[in-house]
């Protein structure tokens, strides 16, 4: 039997950029599933989930610590706390559905303040204006030379989630993007 | 202290503090707001730099971007060095250093200079003419010469300490150009409500009101309306306003690169800001306000220094308040020049003469000129000029013929009209019409959401183009979907200058002396000509074999002129002989800011495993496979490479070895048609495989080679969990996804990568069962409960884990998955137990050399595109009773099934001790001459310690059928003697799989 | 960079989102292995290539992960329509 | 043709260069040829060049829908080398070496041919077993190609940054010193003029707008904006636009168009001795006699006939050649452009006859066909003339494609897994 119970080493344990005009800080670990259904499995899904999942591609609904991002047009990423085990809730759904773990495939970074926009808009060609790209908005897309999901979690605050082994290229590049004064 | 060419009250520079420079080590003081041009002329220096193939003295041609001569070196530091920066655009900074470049020993004596005696021998196009015998002398004499004699500046020396950011933008209205248009523009988009964005390449906005004297708007002098009108849009907060920044390339779809220069013009050092930022500009509507450069008149030895643009003329003195002389001659064909005349005459100058080529130049501009006592010499022409290292003087003779008179002048002011910047038009797709009238080029058919305004677009009358400029604006604004409240009033013209007309090509008089159109590269009137008796037709041809327009200017000057001349000479009319067409930057573009923050740990990702920092600390020594660092081997203290895979090698097959395969692809398979999915992606049968149970799997592409292999658990009924090569992980998911959405989407299945959901560590060797097993909970790991190839679902250390029971060494083995972050944990406590039993850890060499013991094949090294299953010795693993499967027709076809394929065997080199190198190629004879039949080669080869010899795999021709039969190894130094053997070394029974 | 209308996520989107996928509307028979050597060649390997309107595949693989379809102009580079995988190919009209 | 020599540009010194001859005519089309060549670039006029100086064919017409040499030839990056792996491309390639080092003299134009060395560069160990591979393979071809350990590489070139850390460092490279860059204006410039005095009719603003096809299958003809005219064979050598010419003949292609960008900076002096190229990090670079660093980009991911292409591809171009050159980021780019190039799915030529009689193809040469243009000329000359291969162009048939009888170079570099 094992004596010892293994640790949770988050890729980005204690880093932090704190300017006056940006901050990034790594996310919380949490639970994450990948989901994928077809249109005929949401209703039952999203009342396992009990929350509504966005049928909208690029929209997110948020629900307690539970948030769906809608991704794609059969494909949601869902985030909750860490340890929640959000697959079981979904067992006894008959509906056809794919729910994988990807709690640490992913790592969460929250970019905020004044300059978040600016430092993103370093490396990510997507128009981030609150108009085009308002809070609660999400989608897959590119930062620099890695691939990000990005969600709008405020005016002025970004969670940016990356593949575990992109995540100091991700951070780095965020780094050297937030010296950059101009907002 | 005032400099002695600076004239008190003149110019917009006010009271700045003063900026001390050096040129060629000699000290200086300018004010702060000068170009290092402006603040050298202030000093009365004219000679700043040496011509390209004559070396000849050359000094300011212009004030701006456009400039072809006055190109030097700008030293900050030792590493901060910087060649061929544009005088006419390097803004002072106190301390800044410059110095001439493309001279030996000194910029006012320069060796090189005797070329310009050599100069009829170095006509257009000499060099394909010549230097051709002996044959040998051109790589060893002449090339290296020439070489020599090319290049401007001096590559910097150190890595670039500064840093470079990028900014992607988005718009409604992006201006180019911050000139009385540009300013025109933006003001009636940013007040309707339209997001803009407006960038000049100047320090500030003005434009040509930098320098027009006589221009007014709404009432006020028009350097002061533009200001107010900058003051205006920086109170907004739709608009973002760039100075500095240059807008370098029209892409498609509205994408407009600019360079934003941030800090070239101040004393450093300034860390955290960039030198320089790259933006990519994407807008709805584009507004072209990029304005006209004046062109120089084409006159015999129109080049000395002092002999400069009426315009930048202007510019020194409107502006920067700097007199370009005290006794200037002018020389035009147009209007414009005479404002300068008159600017200079008011502001004290001595204006020599205005040599005009008109023979009776009417209008109120030239009777202004007139009524200031400026001497007219209308119908004249200029057939000369004197002076060394500077104008003296200027030859003058009636444009019909007649007795040559010498002016003496310190400086010349000419112009030989306008050409509109249609350079970013051009860029975007637009299609420029020739405008026979006024001799240029205008925008003609549009190709993007664009529109051009002011003198860009032709727009002579001020009056014209405040109402263009104004509805341009507001359509743009409309065009992108702004509302907008009722229109303003447009601004008014109060008073303006008006320049139109000129000439292009060669001036009256030339005759045939060196008369230059292109500065920098040398090229006069004649070169042209005779690129044209030379069969050269195209302005394309005429350019290429001259260099015109092909300097570092690209031609901002010369162009128009050269394409008068070509047509001249042809005969044809200037549209027939084409305009090269603009491309993509403006104006040089630095390759730092384009390349970003795209370097050192910022040029690509790296991507570590969750364990790396483990074998960090343990003395890994690392290899890059594609982003990836894996462990390669981990050396103990003393021991080299060899003794280090020797030592694993060995203990893994004795004991046990622990080894990170995380980086393996993995790919979650779930729904109900996951095995029907799995049938058509891979040449296994996988309907019957029994959940809880592995699979080795190929991947074919649909032409039949090998694409991709891993090992393949079921789970469940309806969920695989996949793995792929460390390399293949991305491109095989996308090809599965392909299939399953556009051939199969169908199947009911859903695919997801979980590479990085999982580490992996794989143990390995005898003891491997009994590493494990005390950390295992919930998974019975006997023999009989868990066979090899089998697969479990349970807890190791606490948290959960896919156990696999797989080997890739041979050896009684597992893979142990567990949640990435977990990953470092779960290592550390098998490497706990591991230790207790006499277990490594072993990297990706050792891993190579263990499965080449075995015979188990690399994809893309035993693999490289064109080899199939079969060729492979795997045709087992294709299910024999499928009727389809990617790359079952592939397989078919007659070169697929063909004999003497390359077939993977085994080699034994004669001499055990002797490891054959990878690469190495195979013949039946040594001895044959050059070039030889080859009919194979070694794709992998070690020191097999296990076995006490070398070992090596190779793709042989026919080879399962030259089993037994010797091959030669021919090498530089000697022939290797190899036995072809079956692709096994170690364990052919595979016995210890379960050992 | 390209901008590209995604038909799933209804959005122009940059092209470094998205993958270049090949010729559209080449469809895999389902009786492959019953084509001759020289229908093989044609499906696998003979392209249109054409100056002009392009039917092309895209895959928004740094999105939503669709494929779809594109028809393109190969000399200006522009679209004329994006639609989704598995819908006919559009008739354009005076679009060209 | 009155030749070139420095004796004869002293001549032309002291009357004002007014001497000198059209380098190549321009004469209205004729009624009929018996070899139409259809694109003049550096292969279609080496072509028309061995046609008539090799076979004594000399009723020949190139003809061109822009200026000749205004295609690839006039927008590549000039690398010159022949350390392919298999048989087939080290043969055509070498073939052409060996035609490059006389061909100054031959043509009696200096195409400034500069062996000045390609270096291959190894940055990773699946770089290092493929060029190895590579030198055994070229060593037993009679093609030179050594290994250079990173100091070695450095020392050939400089400026070059060797470190261990950076993000991909220099394991080792290939050397072809026999490899260099020749001056392409002047090779088009150079089979023109040497063409056009052996009696090929050089023919521009000339835009082919259908072949003609008699009955039984043969071609007849062209038809042009200029009019048509009859041929008794015609050999296309149209790049990039070789599907659209083929197209007219009813002969369907497996090739794709693709942009391919490169760029120069601003001339400085002499600091890349050599030619460098990086497969790994995506980075070609050289530097030309008139100082300009000569730097080739990657192609697009899309098919096109546009000659321009996305600045986010020259953004990985320049960021790989600071990488690989750190001193290089304060340098300017003074030019960029594109080209159109025809990509077959084995990355290798299609030099071939064609189901059609008397229809000839030279096409697929995707990014690296400037280098193989005089022996491209050469064999495709042989084929035309002779109406079977030279035994150099033997394998690059177009019937490989039906067969699987591929020559896959860009497999043989298969990226690491």
């Amino acid at each position: 039997m094992a004596n010892q119970i293994a640790l949770r080493r988050p890729v980005l344990d204690g880093l932090s950029v704190q300017r006056q005009w940006v901050s990034v800080k790594p996310a919380a670990p949490a639970s994450r599933i990948a989901l994928r259904a077809p249109a005929e499995s949401l209703s039952q899904l999203s009342a396992s989930l009990s929350l509504t999942l966005p049928s909208k591609v690029r929209a997110s609904a948020t629900s307690g610590t539970r948030t769906a991002l809608c991704l794609g047009p059969d494909e949601w990423l869902i985030i909750d706390a860490d340890g929640v085990d959000i697959a079981g809730e979904m067992a006894g759904v008959e509906a056809f559905y794919s729910a994988v773990d990807v709690s640490h495939r992913n790592v969460g970074i929250i970019v905020a303040g004044e300059g978040a926009q600016a430092a993103i808009s370093a490396g990510c060609p997507q128009d981030l204006a609150l108009r085009e790209f308002p809070v609660r908005a999400c989608c897959r897309t590119i930062l620099g030379k890695s691939e990000i999901v990005l969600q709008r979690t405020g005016d002025q605050e970004f969670r940016v989630e990356c593949w575990r082994s992109f995540a100091d290229y991700v951070f780095t590049f965020l780094q050297e993007a937030s010296r950059d004064p101009l907002i | 202290m005032t400099a002695p060419y600076r004239i008190a009250g003149k110019g917009h520079l006010g009271t700045a503090p003063v900026a001390r420079f050096t040129f060629d080590g000699k000290s200086y003081a300018g004010l702060e707001g000068d170009t290092l041009a402006s603040a050298l002329l202030a000093n009365g220096v004219h000679l700043v730099g040496r011509s390209f193939k004559y070396h000849r003295p050359r000094g300011f041609l212009s004030s701006g971007v456009e400039e072809p001569n006055a190109l030097v070196g700008v030293e900050r530091d030792a590493a901060r060095t910087t060649p061929n920066v544009r005088a006419t655009v390097q803004e002072l900074y106190d301390g800044l250093q410059a110095v001439s470049q493309n001279r030996w020993p000194s910029l006012s004596f320069d060796v090189g200079a005797v070329n310009n005696l050599g100069s009829p021998f170095f006509s257009a196009g000499f060099y394909y003419k010549t230097f051709m015998w002996p044959k040998a002398a051109w790589k060893h004499l002449y090339e290296p010469f020439i070489r020599r004699a090319a290049g401007l500046g001096v590559a910097p020396e150190q890595p670039d300490p500064d840093h470079y950011a990028a900014r992607y933008e988005h718009c409604d209205l992006l201006v180019v150009g911050g000139g009385v248009a540009g300013l025109t523009a933006a003001l009636a988009a940013a007040e309707s409500g339209a997001r803009v964005v407006l960038v000049d390449e100047q320090p500030e906005f003005g434009g040509s009101l930098r320098f027009e004297s006589q221009t007014r708007i709404d009432g006020q002098d028009g350097w002061d309306w533009a200001q107010s009108a900058v003051h205006r849009l920086a109170g907004m907060d739709n608009v973002r306003l760039l100075t500095r920044t240059t807008a370098f390339g029209y892409h498609a779809q509205n994408m407009v690169a600019m360079i934003e220069r941030v800090t070239e013009h101040l004393p450093g050092p300034l860390p955290d800001l960039p030198r320089e930022r790259l933006w990519q500009v994407r807008a709805k509507q584009v507004v072209l306000a990029t304005g006209s450069i004046e062109r120089h008149m084409v006159f015999p030895n129109n080049d000395r220094p002092g002999i400069m643009l009426a315009s930048a003329g202007r510019t020194f003195l409107n502006h920067f308040g700097v007199a370009v002389g005290r006794n200037v001659g002018i020389y035009t064909s147009n209007d414009s020049a005479y404002y300068a005349a008159i600017d200079l005459k008011k502001a004290g100058v001595s204006v020599a003469a205005i040599i005009d080529v008109r023979d009776n130049p009417k209008s109120a501009i030239v009777d202004q000129a007139r009524a200031l006592g400026i001497e007219i010499k209308a119908g004249h022409v200029v057939s000369g000029s004197k002076g060394h290292l500077r104008v003296s003087a200027m030859i003058v003779k009636p444009r019909g013929g007649g007795a040559e008179q010498t002016i003496a002048v310190d400086a010349m002011l000419t112009s030989s009209g306008w050409t509109p910047s249609v350079h970013l038009f051009s860029q975007s797709r637009g299609k420029v019409a020739y405008d026979e009238a006024t001799q240029r080029f205008l925008p003609g058919t549009y190709a993007q959401a664009c529109v051009s305004v002011g003198a860009c677009n032709g727009s002579d009358r001020l009056e014209d183009l405040l109402i263009e400029a104004s509805q341009a604006g507001r359509g743009a604004a409309q065009a992108a979907g702004v509302d907008h409240d009722a229109a303003g009033a447009y601004p008014e013209a109060s008073a303006a200058e008006v320049w139109t007309g000129g000439m292009l090509g060669v001036a009256p008089g030339v005759e045939d002396k060196k008369a230059f159109v292109d500065f920098q590269n040398d090229v006069t009137a004649k070169d042209i000509a005779q690129a044209v008796r030379e069969g050269m037709r195209s302005i394309e041809h005429v350019k290429r074999f001259t260099t015109n327009g092909m300097a570092t200017d690209q031609g901002k000057t010369s162009n128009m002129h050269g394409l008068a001349i070509a047509a001249e000479v042809l005969g044809k009319p200037i549209p027939e002989v084409g305009l090269t067409t603009f491309r993509q930057p403006y104006t040089p573009v630095t390759f730092g800011a384009i390349a970003g923050n795209a370097r050192g740990a910022l040029f690509d990702p790296t991507r570590r495993t969750a364990i790396h920092s483990w074998a960090e600390e343990h003395g890994a020594e690392f290899e890059d496979v594609g982003q990836w660092k894996r462990a390669w081997y981990f050396p103990t203290a003393g021991e080299d490479m060899q003794a280090a895979i020797n030592r694993e090698c060995v203990t893994v097959r004795q004991n046990a070895g622990i080894f990170d395969a995380s980086t393996l692809g993995k790919i979650e398979v779930v729904g109900p048609d996951a095995a029907t999915f799995m049938e058509l992606l891979y040449t296994n049968p996988w309907q019957k495989l029994e959940p809880g149970r592995c699979r080795y799997g190929i991947m074919l592409r649909e032409d039949g080679y090998v694409y991709d292999d891993g090992v393949v658990g079921r789970l469940a009924a309806d969920r695989f969990h996949v793995t792929t090569t460390t390399g293949g992980a991305a491109r095989v998911l996308h090809h599965m996804e392909d299939y399953l959405q556009t051939e199969f989407p169908h199947l009911k299945v859903y695919l997801t990568s979980i590479s990085e959901q999982w580490a992996v560590i794989a143990v390995q060797g005898p003891k491997s069962r009994d590493i494990i097993a005390p950390l295992v909970e919930g998974i019975d790991i006997s023999d009989a409960a868990m066979p090899h190839m089998s697969v479990r679902e349970g807890k190791i250390c606490g948290v959960p884990t896919r156990l696999f029971r797989m080997s890739f060494t041979g050896e009684r083995g597992f893979e142990i998955n567990v949640p990435a972050d977990y990953g470092r944990s779960v290592w550390e406590a098998v490497w706990a137990e591991g230790k207790k039993h006499g277990a490594c850890a072993y990297g990706t060499e050792t891993m190579h050399v263990l499965r080449a013991e075995k015979g188990y094949i690399i994809v893309g090294q035993e693999t490289d595109g064109t080899a199939t299953p079969d060729d492979v010795g795997l045709a087992w693993a294709i299910g024999k009773a499928k009727k389809d499967f990617v790359g079952i027709r592939g397989l078919q076809r007659q070169d697929l099934v063909a004999p003497g394929r390359k077939q993977l065997v085994g080699l034994r080199t004669k001499n055990s001790t002797t490891v054959l190198e990878e690469g190495a190629q195979l013949v039946a004879d040594p001895n044959q001459p050059i070039p030889m039949k080859m009919l194979g080669h070694v794709t992998s080869s070690y020191w097999s310690e296990n076995c006490g010899r070398s070992i090596a795999l190779a793709m042989v021709e026919g080879g399962r059928n030259r089993i037994g039969d010797i091959l030669y190894v021919p090498m530089p130094d000697n022939t290797i003697e190899v036995e072809v053997t079956e692709p096994i070394f170690f364990d052919e029974k595979g016995e210890r799989l379960n050992g | 960079m390209l901008l590209i209308r995604c038909p799933y996520c209804e959005k122009d989107l940059p092209e470094v989102e998205f993958r270049h996928a090949g010729e559209a509307h080449l469809v895999r028979p389902s009786n492959i292995t019953e084509m001759s050597d020289a229908e093989f060649e044609g499906y696998f390997f003979i392209r249109q290539n054409p100056k002009g309107i392009v039917f092309e595949r895209w895959r928004h693989v740094h999105g939503c992960g669709r494929f779809f379809n594109a028809a393109r102009d190969s000399v200006s580079d522009k679209f004329l329509t994006t639609y989704k995988a598995g819908e006919p190919k559009p008739v354009l009209g005076d679009r060209e | 043709m009155r030749k070139y020599s420095a004796f004869a540009i002293a001549r032309e010194a002291f009357r004002g260069h007014k001497g000198w001859e059209q380098q190549w005519r321009s004469p209205e089309p004729k009624a009929e040829y018996d070899v139409v060549i259809i694109g003049a670039g550096g292969h279609g006029l080496a072509t028309a060049y061995y046609l008539a100086a090799e076979h004594g064919i000399t009723n020949v017409a190139v003809v061109e829908k822009g200026w000749l040499g205004g295609g690839n030839t006039g927008r590549n990056t000039t690398i010159i080398r022949s350390n392919y792996l298999y048989d087939e491309s080290a043969g055509i390639y070498d073939h052409a070496v060996k035609l490059w080092e006389n061909l100054s003299q031959e043509l009696n134009y200096n195409v400034m041919f500069s062996p000045r060395g390609v270096m291959m560069l190894a940055h990773n160990i699946h770089d290092v077993q493929v060029f190895q591979r590579h030198i055994h393979a070229n060593r037993l071809n009679g093609v030179d190609n050594e290994w250079l350990t990173p100091e070695q590489a450095k020392e050939y070139c400089p400026p070059l940054n060797i470190s261990k850390d950076a993000r991909y460092p220099v394991l080792g490279a290939a050397l072809q010193r026999r490899g260099g860059t020749a001056r392409h204006d002047a090779v088009a410039w150079g089979y023109a003029r040497a063409a056009s005095a052996r009696g090929v009719d050089i023919i521009q603003n000339c835009e082919v707008t259908g072949v003609r096809r008699a009955a039984a299958g043969h071609v007849e003809g062209v038809e042009t904006t200029r009019g048509f005219m009859r041929a008794k064979k015609i050999g296309v050598v149209a790049a990039g636009h070789s599907s659209v010419i083929m197209q007219m003949a009813d002969v369907r292609m497996p090739l794709e168009s693709y942009p391919l960008q490169a760029l120069v900076s601003e001339p400085i002096k002499p600091v890349v001795p050599c030619v460098v190229m990086s497969n790994t990090v995506h980075a070609y670079i050289s530097q030309s006699d008139k100082g300009e660093l000569v730097i080739g980009a990657g192609t697009d991911q899309y098919t096109s006939y546009s000659q321009t292409g996305g600045l986010h591809i020259l953004q990985h171009t320049l960021d790989a050649i600071c990488e690989m050159f750190p001193i290089f980021t304060r340098m300017k780019m003074l030019r960029s452009w594109g080209g159109v190039v025809d990509v077959t799915p084995d990355r290798s030529p299609i030099l071939s006859k064609t189901p059609v009689q008397g229809l000839y193809v030279n096409c697929g040469w995707g990014t690296g066909g400037f280098k193989a243009t005089p022996g491209s000329g050469h064999v495709f000359a042989h084929t035309i003339a002779r109406d079977e291969p030279h035994k150099i162009n033997a394998g690059f048939t177009l019937e490989r494609f039906r067969t699987g009888r591929l020559i896959d170079e860009a497999a043989a570099a298969a990226v690491a897994h």
